[in-house]
């Protein structure tokens, strides 16, 4: 009896490859929740020189698919340059995989952004970016769209969860609509912070909870 | 003899759908939305989405999910008529039906005149037939939906959704047929005809009972009325009936437009022998636009639950279009609405036949039917100066 | 559903058909054209023969049957007291059923009530 | 696939081979309209047994024939319950008392009703689930219609003390709904005693075919009915009464007041097996809902931390063993279960609850490989997740 995933999704699945945490990693860039039952951590060693991957490990708290999506798109970056680690999409991984039902879409594309996030931390972190845009309230709101809302299922901003940005001095200052004493809100603060603190002109994230 | 001539009510379920509907009672029973915890489910699923794959394709429809499973008929058109109204009451609050629909679509609407909306109910001419011009007429700017029945479940008319959809689509309003009765008897193609939400009952052709069909074409604004899961593409909430899905669906496949042309055969020989043998008869509804398996008539000057009731002695089962003389006239509002006196009302019978009827029990019905009737005339007081 | 007496009654009703020079008749239509005629032979106010015509529902057709095979031989005063509930002690009438069956008893007592 | 364990009882259950046996004649010689009583003989003995599976729902839970109304399902008995309740007695108060665990049938009902102007009010749970009877009765104004709790909650398996809540809704002379979709035939239920003016039941939850259920309305409740149509089951639930269905869940009452003891003594045994083992077996592994005799016999709700539930619920399916992880009406979804979140189980240990609901027809010889199994699979999924340090 056929389960919704591939052959190969279920090998991945049972057999993960470059599972683990690399201790003097890099970078290491998080997607997901927990709260929500998906989250990818990714861990890069690369080589200063010629930029190539030398090592590349995840870990996941998350479904099937996330796991495998995570094992195949590791070995697909694996020993690439950087620049284009950061080209390989989630596609790339799900044909690799033999495809991907569509409702798992949103937990298997974890591995994808885990791994152009960490080549972002990367190159920000080695001065490897050109031009620096100014962070803007557009890039805030994009980046926090990869924080979930666990009431909802859906991400913060969709579900209407930030009240106020506020840039000043490099110190970006975030209301969120949600008493500080609720359930949730010691995650979202964390992850907001998390997604916002490596940015170039960023020096601080302060978090705010109404009431 | 027993002799079953009340398929219109519904039909013997075809030995090949029990079959088809058994496993998923006792072996793949699983729930089909729980797909990613496990393979049973996920079979249910496959056999679901393969139903609603067949079932739109049949009525002219292009996707999967313009199939939603409800609990029947009644179900299908409470949700298509008050789904289609409240979801469409910023455009407009004014509705329009026919005289002669099924309790199933008039309640709805009234119940919705009731919350503010304005219902027209179209009348029908001597044959039960509604005017495409006073539709044409009735259509407002405000109009959100019009609902015709396709075949009639008492009489058989037919009206001509084809020209109907049309006349709706100009004015831009949204199209729902109640096709409980006609479908599959007849032809149905959503797209081509421009038909938005269709009504079936798998029951009333060799399929089980407590599964019923809405199709809603892709983009109809429409709104669940009844809250819940998120079943059905979040239109109608509750565990899907697997083994009656599987059921309606092999229903679907076996259901042959060869025992169509037989059936209509039947029904020929029917009339014609009755109106050989029994005077002062009338029928009900139109002749020429007519679905295949309904013969309504009226047996002047008896009243129809006494013939239907000497019928059953016989073995026969029919049922009359009044279930009583005096207070209970629901069931006759349809020949009413035909310009039919009370009396003639009254005497009327609903044949409705199937592919398992034999020309043989047609005959044993003919024979019957013309003793019962002259057994009930005799008893009674009215027509003796046109008879003696 | 129906009651074992009705559907006897029903299957094979009593007392058909017409008196030719009756003592009493009484007959009573509904607003939808049921009806129900009833037709005495009534000597010393005894009811010596009893028939009736009926056009109506099977619940209309056997009270009119029982009504007449009650009623011969009986005293028209008693008869007249007969009502609806009287006929409970026969069968339950079922609520729906009401009006057939008030034709049929009220053709009954009309004729009785009338006076030749 | 080899050997199959279904341990997703809660979301259905496999049909009775009795139950199917009885349904049978039902649809190729007994078929007819149970509709047209008065004039077909065929339809009089349809009737004659739809009569006998009304009395056998009805005493299932101590009530009369009359007032058992058959549904389409679970889903419609609530909807009608609450909507029914709310509408016919609009003149008489706009509030509705429910609590955050409701089956969603109820929930989305009572949000419905929220939307259309009546005022709903939640009493809340403690950790284990449990409603207070005291904080209804404070709830309770001259303004409330309705309160609607549920007998057993179907994801942690709490039993609620619906007793008490049935005796104060009689004292202030509110109307009481209960869900009894996951109860009924497992556990006893009496109207009578329990006070319940309204209850809510769905066939295939305890061995009867889908597409069926009733809904019991106390005689004199004011009530009106959900769906329009032609009149059927006295004037209140229209539609063509689906003979089988019904036929169906009869049967299946009748088999489950007669076997429920039974039943539930096994189940139980099993149930608190299975939470013993697991919970030696693997470290950091919770029990949400109360244990013993306040928790549903088949119901095994487990948090196992570190791990998600969907690769462990796909690992174990590999293995043939079929289970859940919170309500199987929800799955597909991202949002966390509303039970979950409402007996307050912390953020990181929401996707981590594995739901096993065991049925008459499990075996105690497997237990053990469920145990091992589902260690086996967590020891590797802790391996890969980044939460997890074995302490």
């Amino acid at each position: 009896m056929p389960v919704p995933y591939t052959k190969l999704v279920i090998e991945h699945f049972k057999h993960p490859h470059n599972v683990g945490e690399i201790k003097n990693a890099d970078v290491k860039a998080t997607e997901g929740s927990p709260a929500c039952g998906d989250m990818l951590t990714l861990y890069l060693k690369v080589d200063p020189k010629t930029r190539e991957i030398k090592d590349i490990k995840f870990q996941s708290f998350g479904c099937a698919s996330n796991i495998a999506t995570g094992s195949i798109i590791t070995d697909i970056a694996k020993g690439k340059k950087i620049e284009d680690a950061a080209k390989i999409t989630w596609k790339d991984a799900a044909d690799a995989l033999g495809g991907l039902p569509p409702v798992k879409v949103h937990c298997s594309v974890l591995a994808a952004d885990a791994l152009h996030s960490a080549v972002e931390i990367y190159m920000e972190k080695n001065g490897l970016i050109k031009e620096h845009k100014p962070t803007t309230k557009e890039i805030i709101m994009a980046k926090l769209k990869h924080v979930m809302n666990p009431l909802t299922g859906i991400d913060i901003v969709k579900s209407s969860l930030i009240k106020d940005i506020l840039i000043k001095d490099g110190i970006i200052t975030i209301t969120v609509d949600l008493p500080e004493d609720h359930q949730f809100a010691g995650n979202i603060k964390e992850e907001i912070i998390e997604r916002l603190e490596y940015l170039w002109d960023v020096k601080k994230v302060k978090v705010n909870f109404s009431e | 003899m027993k002799v079953y001539l009340d398929n219109a009510a519904s039909t013997r379920v075809d030995k090949r759908v029990v079959d088809a509907m058994i496993p998923f009672f006792t072996e793949k029973y699983a729930v089909p939305s729980s797909q990613f915890a496990h393979a049973y489910g996920i079979e249910a699923k496959d056999a679901v989405d393969g139903a609603r794959t067949l079932i739109s394709k049949k009525l002219g429809g292009k996707f999967p999910e313009e199939i939603i499973f409800t609990s029947g008929g009644t179900e299908s058109n409470n949700l298509a008529a008050i789904g289609v109204a409240f979801a469409n009451a910023e455009k407009g609050k004014h509705l329009i039906t026919m005289q002669t629909e099924h309790n199933s679509v008039l309640n709805p609407f009234k119940r919705l005149e009731k919350e503010g909306f304005e219902v027209t109910y179209l009348p029908v001419d001597k044959d039960g037939i509604v005017n495409i011009d006073t539709l044409r007429k009735s259509i407002r700017d405000d109009t959100t939906l019009v609902s015709i029945q396709y075949g009639n479940h008492e009489t058989g008319t037919v009206q001509n959704i084809k020209d109907i959809a049309k006349v709706v689509k100009e004015k831009g309003a949204l199209f729902h047929t109640d096709a409980a009765i006609a479908w599959p008897y007849l032809p149905i193609d959503a797209y081509k005809w421009g038909i938005d939400l269709i009504t079936l009952s798998p029951h009333k052709f060799h399929g089980p009972k407590g599964i019923g069909i809405l199709f809603v074409k892709k983009g109809t604004k429409i709104e669940k009325i009844m809250n819940g899961g998120y079943n059905e593409f979040n239109l109608r909430p509750g565990t899907e009936n697997v083994p009656a899905i599987i059921g309606a669906k092999k229903a679907i496949e076996i259901f042959s437009q060869k025992d169509v042309a037989y059936i209509a055969s039947l029904k020929k020989r029917l009339l014609n022998d009755i109106k050989t043998n029994i005077k002062d008869i009338e029928i009900n509804g139109s002749m020429e636009h007519s679905s295949p398996h309904i013969l309504n008539l009226t047996f002047k000057y008896v009243e129809g639950e006494a013939v239907s009731l000497r019928l059953d002695f016989e073995g026969i089962a029919v049922i009359t279009g009044s279930a009583c003389y005096s207070r209970n006239l629901q069931a006759s509002y349809i020949l009413m609405a035909m310009g039919r006196e009370h009396e003639q009302a009254h005497g009327s019978i609903r044949f409705s036949l199937s592919k398992y009827n034999t020309e043989e029990e047609i005959d044993y019905t003919v024979q019957k039917t013309e003793e019962v009737i002259k057994s009930l005339r005799e008893l009674s007081p009215l027509g003796k100066e046109d008879r003696e | 559903m129906y009651p074992k007496i009705i559907k006897e009654h029903f299957a094979d009703p009593k007392n058909v058909g017409k008196i030719k020079n009756p003592t009493n008749i009484g007959s009573f239509t509904t607003p939808t054209g049921a009806k129900a005629i009833f037709y005495f032979l009534i000597e010393n106010n005894v009811v010596k023969d009893i028939k009736y015509q009926i056009a109506g529902c099977p619940f209309a057709i056997a009270v009119c049957s029982i009504l007449s095979e009650y009623a011969k031989g009986k005293s028209i005063d008693g008869l007249k007291k007969i009502t609806m509930s009287s006929l409970e002690q026969f069968f339950k009438i079922p609520q729906e059923k009401e009006d057939c069956i008030n034709m049929s008893l009220n053709a009954f007592l009309n004729g009785l009530e009338m006076t030749k | 696939m080899g050997k199959i364990i279904y341990l997703e009882h809660a979301a259905t259950t496999p049909v009775d081979e009795r139950v199917v046996r009885k349904m049978e004649p039902y649809f190729t010689e007994l078929f007819a309209n149970p509709a047209t009583k008065w004039t077909s003989s065929i339809s009089k003995k349809v009737n004659e047994a739809i009569e006998e599976a009304r009395k056998n729902v009805a005493s299932l839970i101590n009530a009369s024939p009359e007032e058992i109304i058959f549904t389409s399902g679970g889903t419609e008995s609530d909807n009608t319950a609450l909507k029914g309740i709310a509408f016919a007695n609009k003149d008489k108060g706009n509030e509705i008392i429910t609590t955050p665990i409701e089956h969603n049938a109820v929930l989305k009902s009572a949000e419905r009703l929220h939307e259309l102007g009546f005022v709903v009010k939640y009493a809340s749970v403690d950790s284990k689930g449990f409603v207070d009877p005291d904080e209804i009765r404070k709830l309770i104004t001259e303004k409330t219609l309705l309160v609607s709790v549920m007998h057993a909650n179907n994801e942690i398996g709490t039993i609620e003390p619906i007793e008490e809540i049935g005796k104060i809704c009689k004292e202030k002379g509110v109307y009481f709904h209960t869900d009894t979709v996951q109860t009924a035939a497992h556990i006893p239920i009496n109207v009578e005693k329990m006070n319940i003016d309204l209850l809510s039941i769905s066939s295939h939850k305890f061995y009867g075919p889908k597409g069926v259920g009733a809904l019991y309305v106390r005689n004199g409740t004011k009530i009106i009915p959900y769906m329009d149509g032609g009149g059927h089951e006295s004037g209140f639930r229209s539609g063509t009464l689906n003979t089988t269905g019904i036929i169906g869940l009869g049967e299946a009452s009748r088999i489950g007041k007669e076997e429920q003891g039974k039943r539930e003594s096994y189940i139980k045994e099993l149930r608190d097996t299975l939470i013993q083992k697991v919970m030696e077996e693997i470290p950091a592994v919770y029990l949400n809902g109360p244990g013993d005799n306040k928790r549903l016999p088949g119901n095994v709700s487990l948090i196992i931390q570190g791990i998600i539930n969907e690769p462990l619920l796909v690992a174990l399916n590999e293995r043939g063993i079929i289970a859940g992880g919170g309500s199987a009406c929800s799955a597909g979804k991202k949002k966390p279960s509303h039970v979950l979140t409402s007996i307050g189980v912390a953020a990181g240990d929401l996707s981590s609850v594995i739901r096993m609901t065991l049925g008459k027809d499990n075996k105690k010889e497997d237990i053990d490989f469920i145990v091992e199994s589902i260690k086996e699979i967590t020891k590797g999924l802790r391996n890969l997740s980044p939460f997890w340090e074995e302490k």
